[in-house]
């Protein structure tokens, strides 16, 4: 399958996406956020980065950008769409996702290994996985405290659109103590039609026993075998 | 020929741009006239000790920079070696200190924003940083401030530009209360065919300014990075830039785009002396000369002159040379990146140094004047007698069991955890490092091979105060010991050296004997120097900071399937000591702690022994007999055993025959536990290994010794240490955070 | 005409706001006890060109909306407005 | 009496400023060109106790200096002082 990457000036995990797409054994092809064409993806990730700069806020002038015009239409059209990081955040700023990410509560960057529970699989990124696994996934942000008011809180959880908690090593819960301060212990959501995931956490950085972790690949993986079960994806916009 | 005025130049002329009178008396008289203001700020800026070199050059010329993997020596924006595959490993180190002491945020994220150009200049993509950091006391309300806001800034800069900061040091030390240090090293790798050069030819070829609009930021930070600071540098705060690492990201994107394009005929950053700096070294370069027109160069704010164009220091800022005829497709690029670029400059077949403002010439220099004319400077006087310091009364001991003193020295700022650093710093960004920071050195695989970069920076400076010369040969060690305990064999070395003020013939000599060190160590140890950086004037108020060495260190390794980490394994395996046992108390962190001095003689150092000993654990770690290395250093064995516990998260066990029948920390046992005694690695191997690593050692006239075993959750020293891991890692984790 | 706007951007009362909270601890710290509470928002100067004081106020209303806040969380205001001396460059 | 104090911190004019230049182009992108420049600040709400308007308005001056702006690089005024209703708790 075809996965497409969107490199925003400041992006900077789109090199480390298509290196976990391609070692999935898929294809990656980058999207040029001037561009509109998503050339036949069949997802696209909007990846981690500090699209420009993120300064004023992450994410609120790259959802602007020609490319969301398109990713937007392609979500809209059921179109698999994966916010990593940055990418969660512009999703947020675009309002594919609900709430918002503020800064750590602890004011610092951090990059550190999570261990995040899968909190529902009826995703395509998570439909794979059995609810309650257990997958250790780094971070690396300064901007990913989830918050969101009460009651958006609450729809989420009774929709059953939280998609990964932060919790402890055991698997236990973290009760706050996360990376970020985010509010309920949120890593990740999707939307309401559960094709759009943002998630703070790295996938792309957790593909390799060697770099500490593979449990990011069987993320890459759901996404391919869903992808192979329902066919053919929507198509493309193309402008 | 001009339209500017000329004067003679009063005293407070030659101050602001920091000559001394017989500078500029050597200035007019090779001119055959006096130049006008602006001309004096110029050759001021390049003949300053931060772009003239001028008291080091003449000694930098001693060390080695010759070898089979070097392409590139020092002289170019960063040094480069042949790492196989037909790839290149371009760095360098350089730094910050000056800006870094007035804003320590801006001033380190700048720092780390100016070496990154210098490794992107040259074509490569930066897969790496280390920073190197000093400060005082850490108990100090100001010493926090500084260190805080060095290391977001650091973290700020290179987290948003997304190369990951991989490894560095921290130390505390008293001598850095009014100096602190903060040193940066980058990584990059290029195609050989597509390694750039800064060296302009071709006469009536153009020079593009692409990035930043020129501001009035930082004009004078090259002299004020060559002058003591003193309570007027508050008045040269103009001098902060602020960085803008979003921009340095669409540049070195776009640059390295341009990487190996023929139609890029050099390519320069800005850096200290701005406009001027960048320009004259690159006609410098290439024989020939250069016509700047600063009425091209855009501007943020209005009304600059000639002088705050050419000197400012504004980050963000590249300079290309190409041909008249690519210059328009060449901008096709930049604006891709949405990068605005102006032609500002010329290429003339004369080594002249022109300044126009349109129409007017307002400069005039001969180029070899300018770049390589400042008078250079000798010894301020003879050698001064250096009584060696006594030896520390280690009755002045508190009454430690070894217990406390080991969770004393793991608590200790200088030895504790840097997690509350690293975290900070998006080290693994990239998908390449495959040894993460937190125990020796660090290590990035090079993509689309098996190779792996380790990469260690070094330097104690309680043993170059002691004694430059061996304290330098130290550090060259120890940063290689670093790399060898990863299995990769140390490559090349990059340096900074740190120096107060060299007007003083103990400064001057301590930098001569520094490097002499540096020279010896890197001789001996077959490593070449391609790349490194001068910071002097690390002085406030007549206070000037140890002499400070610090070693950037790259190593490599064939395949990095094969690389070792610090962290005891495997219960049951074997602990052992790789080199001597001796009691070697001075110049060592016990001694800081315990009894509150730096004195007598750093420990012994037998370069030789250096040598046999990295080719030891580099063997033995090919051959797959080893299942942790790692280098024995600040605080000795013991410190040494407790942080392969704390990396491997399992306790271990041993037995240290000279300790005796010792119950506390006296009769030299201290010296046994944290003594500093150099060339020595602790290291853990399954049982059947025995017998080759002894073989092995034999064949390498290495000392080798089983101490005990790995297994269990706490760290035994029999009949003298016997703690907790939990505690262990308790006092390690907490030395860094604030006490209220 | 050039005008000079100031708008201030602040986050929704019911945001927590943690940089607020460390600042206000880092002012008990250093002797200012009677500090009860303190939020930290944004303060952005535009200069921007315009016929009159209010089309100006309706277009930073609008770039408001769009770009200067997060609508989930932040709240803007316009503060003053004024005419900077000189015309159009 | 609680006093409810306004803060600005900017960048000295000298200074650049990364953040102005990006809000500035986005609001170009934006469909906003009547935009010459942006330059961004920070806006404190301070709640502090005090007994008059004159020596809180002193008190704040000396956090400024002391933490509130990095004196290097920013400068700070205060805006408003007003009244809380209801008195320390
Ligand atoms: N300032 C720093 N920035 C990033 N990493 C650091 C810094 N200081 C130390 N580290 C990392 O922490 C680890 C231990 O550092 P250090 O105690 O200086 O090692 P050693 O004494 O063995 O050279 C290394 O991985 C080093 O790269
Ligand atoms: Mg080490």
């Amino acid at each position: 399958m075809r996965f497409g990457i969107a490199v925003f000036p400041g992006t900077w995990s789109d090199r480390d996406c298509k290196h976990a797409v391609e070692l999935a054994g898929h294809e990656a092809v980058m999207l040029w956020h001037k561009d509109r064409d998503l050339q036949g993806s069949d997802c696209v990730i909007l990846p981690g980065g500090f699209s420009y700069g993120d300064y004023l806020r992450a994410g609120a002038v790259a959802r602007f950008a020609p490319l969301m015009e398109s990713v937007i239409e392609f979500a809209d059209a059921d179109g698999l769409v994966w916010g990593v990081c940055n990418g969660f955040q512009i999703l947020c700023e675009a309002h594919l996702l609900p709430g918002a990410l503020t800064r750590n509560s602890s004011l610092e960057f951090r990059c550190a290994p999570t261990w995040l529970r899968v909190e529902t699989v009826d995703t395509a990124f998570t439909g794979g996985c059995a609810r309650g696994d257990v997958l250790q996934v780094p971070v690396s942000h300064g901007e990913g405290r989830y918050v969101a008011d009460e009651e958006t809180l609450d729809m989420l959880e009774r929709e059953d659109r939280v998609a990964f908690r932060y919790v402890r090593r055991d698997g236990s819960a973290a009760e706050g103590e996360t990376p970020n301060g985010s509010m309920r212990d949120i890593a990740g959501i999707v939307n309401e039609r559960r094709n759009v995931l943002g998630m703070m956490p790295h996938p792309e950085r957790a593909c390799e026993p060697m770099l500490g972790s593979s449990d990011g690949m069987r993320l890459f993986s759901n996404v391919a075998n869903s992808v192979s079960c329902t066919g053919a994806m929507p198509v493309a916009a193309v402008s | 020929m001009t339209s500017v005025e000329i004067v003679v130049a009063s005293d407070a002329d030659l101050a602001e741009v920091a000559l001394t009178r017989a500078e500029y008396v050597h200035l007019v008289d090779s001119l055959g006239r006096e130049p006008n203001r602006l001309e004096l700020g110029i050759v001021g800026a390049l003949w300053s000790e931060h772009c003239s070199y001028k008291t080091s050059k003449p000694l930098l010329g001693t060390l080695p920079t010759k070898g089979p993997r070097v392409l590139q020596g020092p002289g170019e924006n960063a040094g480069a070696i042949d790492i196989g595959h037909g790839l290149a490993c371009v760095f360098k180190i350089e730094s910050h200190n000056h800006p870094s002491a007035i804003e320590p945020y801006q001033g380190a994220a700048t720092g780390v924003g100016g070496i990154l150009r210098d490794i992107f200049t040259m074509g490569a993509r930066p897969i790496a940083l280390l920073d190197s950091l000093r400060f005082g006391p850490l108990d100090e309300p100001h010493q926090r401030h500084l260190f805080d806001g060095v290391v977001a800034g650091i973290g700020g800069y290179g987290n948003c530009i997304g190369v990951p900061t991989v490894g560095g040091e921290l130390y505390f030390d008293e001598s850095y209360r009014t100096n602190c240090l903060v040193n940066a090293m980058c990584v990059g790798i290029v195609e050989q065919g597509k390694l750039t050069r800064a060296t302009a030819s071709g006469p009536g070829n153009l020079v593009l300014l692409v990035g930043a609009d020129t501001g009035r930021d930082g004009i004078h930070g090259a002299s004020f990075a060559s002058v003591v600071l003193d309570a007027g540098s508050a008045a040269r705060r103009p001098a902060v830039q602020v960085g803008n690492p979003f921009l340095e990201k669409c540049l070195m994107e776009a640059c390295l785009e341009l990487a190996g394009d023929p139609r890029v005929v050099a390519m320069q950053d800005l850096g200290a002396a701005g406009l001027c700096g960048s320009t004259a070294e690159l006609a410098h370069r290439g024989g020939c000369g250069i016509e700047v027109d600063v009425a091209r160069a855009s501007r943020r704010e209005t009304g600059m002159t000639p002088y705050e164009v050419m000197l400012s220091e504004s980050q963000e800022r590249m300079l290309i040379v190409a041909k008249p005829e690519d210059v328009r497709s060449l901008q096709a690029v930049f604006e891709r990146w949405d990068l605005h670029s102006d032609v500002v400059a010329v290429i003339l077949p004369e080594q002249r140094f022109v300044v126009r403002d349109g129409t007017d010439q307002v400069c005039d220099l001969p180029l070899d004047l300018l770049v390589d004319g400042a008078p250079l400077r000798g010894a301020p006087g003879p050698p001064p007698d250096r009584p060696k310091p006594a030896v520390a009364d280690a009755a002045a001991a508190p009454s430690w069991t070894p217990d406390e003193a080991l969770l004393a020295l793991l608590g200790s700022p200088n030895l504790g955890s840097r997690k509350g650093v690293y975290r900070r710093y998006d080290h693994q960004v990239g998908d390449a490092t495959v040894i993460l920071p937190g125990g020796d050195a660090a290590m990035v695989r090079v993509d689309g091979t098996t190779l792996g970069l380790a990469l260690a920076t070094d330097g104690n400076s309680r043993y170059t105060a002691l004694d430059a010369r061996h304290g330098a040969m130290i550090a060259v060690c120890e940063a290689a010991r670093n790399v060898v305990a990863t299995g990769a064999k140390p490559a090349a070395v990059t340096n900074c050296l740190n120096f107060a003020n060299p007007e003083h013939a103990d400064v001057w000599w301590n930098l001569y004997d520094a490097i002499d060190g540096i020279s010896a160590a890197c001789t001996a140890l077959d490593i070449p120097v391609v790349s490194g950086n001068v910071s002097l004037y690390n002085d406030t108020g007549g206070t000037g900071i140890d002499p400070t060495v610090v070693i950037g260190m790259v190593g490599v390794i064939n395949d990095v399937a094969g690389r070792c980490t610090a962290g005891f394994r495997d219960e049951g395996d074997v602990v052992g000591l790789v080199g001597p046992v001796a009691a070697e108390l001075d110049g060592s962190e016990y001694q800081r702690i315990a009894v509150g001095v730096n004195a007598g003689s750093p420990p012994h150092l037998d370069i030789d022994l250096e040598r046999r000993v990295h080719a030891f654990v580099i063997e033995a770690i090919e051959a797959d007999l080893l299942h942790s290395a790692h280098d024995c250093a600040e605080g000795g064995l013991a410190i040494a055993i407790a942080e392969s516990c704390l990396l491997g998260d399992i306790g271990a066990s041993v037995e240290i025959d000279e300790l005796g029948d010792a119950k506390g920390l006296i009769n030299g046992a201290a010296g046994i536990l944290f003594g500093e005694s150099q060339s020595r690695f602790v290291i853990s191997f399954a049982r059947e290994a025995l017998v080759r690593l002894h073989e092995l050692a034999g064949r390498h006239s290495v000392p080798l010794r089983g101490l005990g075993s790995v297994g269990g959750e706490r760290v035994c020293v029999t009949q003298c240490i016997d703690v907790s891991l939990a505690d262990v890692r308790c006092a390690h984790e907490g030395a860094l955070i604030e006490r209220e | 005409m050039t005008f000079a706007v100031e708008v201030v951007v602040v986050l929704k009362p019911v945001v927590n706001d943690p940089q607020g909270l460390v600042v206000r601890d880092g002012l008990h710290r250093l002797g200012f006890p009677e500090v009860r509470a303190v939020r930290v928002g944004k303060h952005l100067e535009l200069e921007i060109e315009g016929d009159d004081e209010a089309s100006v106020r309706a277009q930073v209303e609008a770039m408001c909306e769009r770009l200067l806040r997060n609508t989930v969380i932040e709240d803007s205001r316009i503060g003053s407005i004024s005419v900077l001396s000189g015309s159009a460059m």
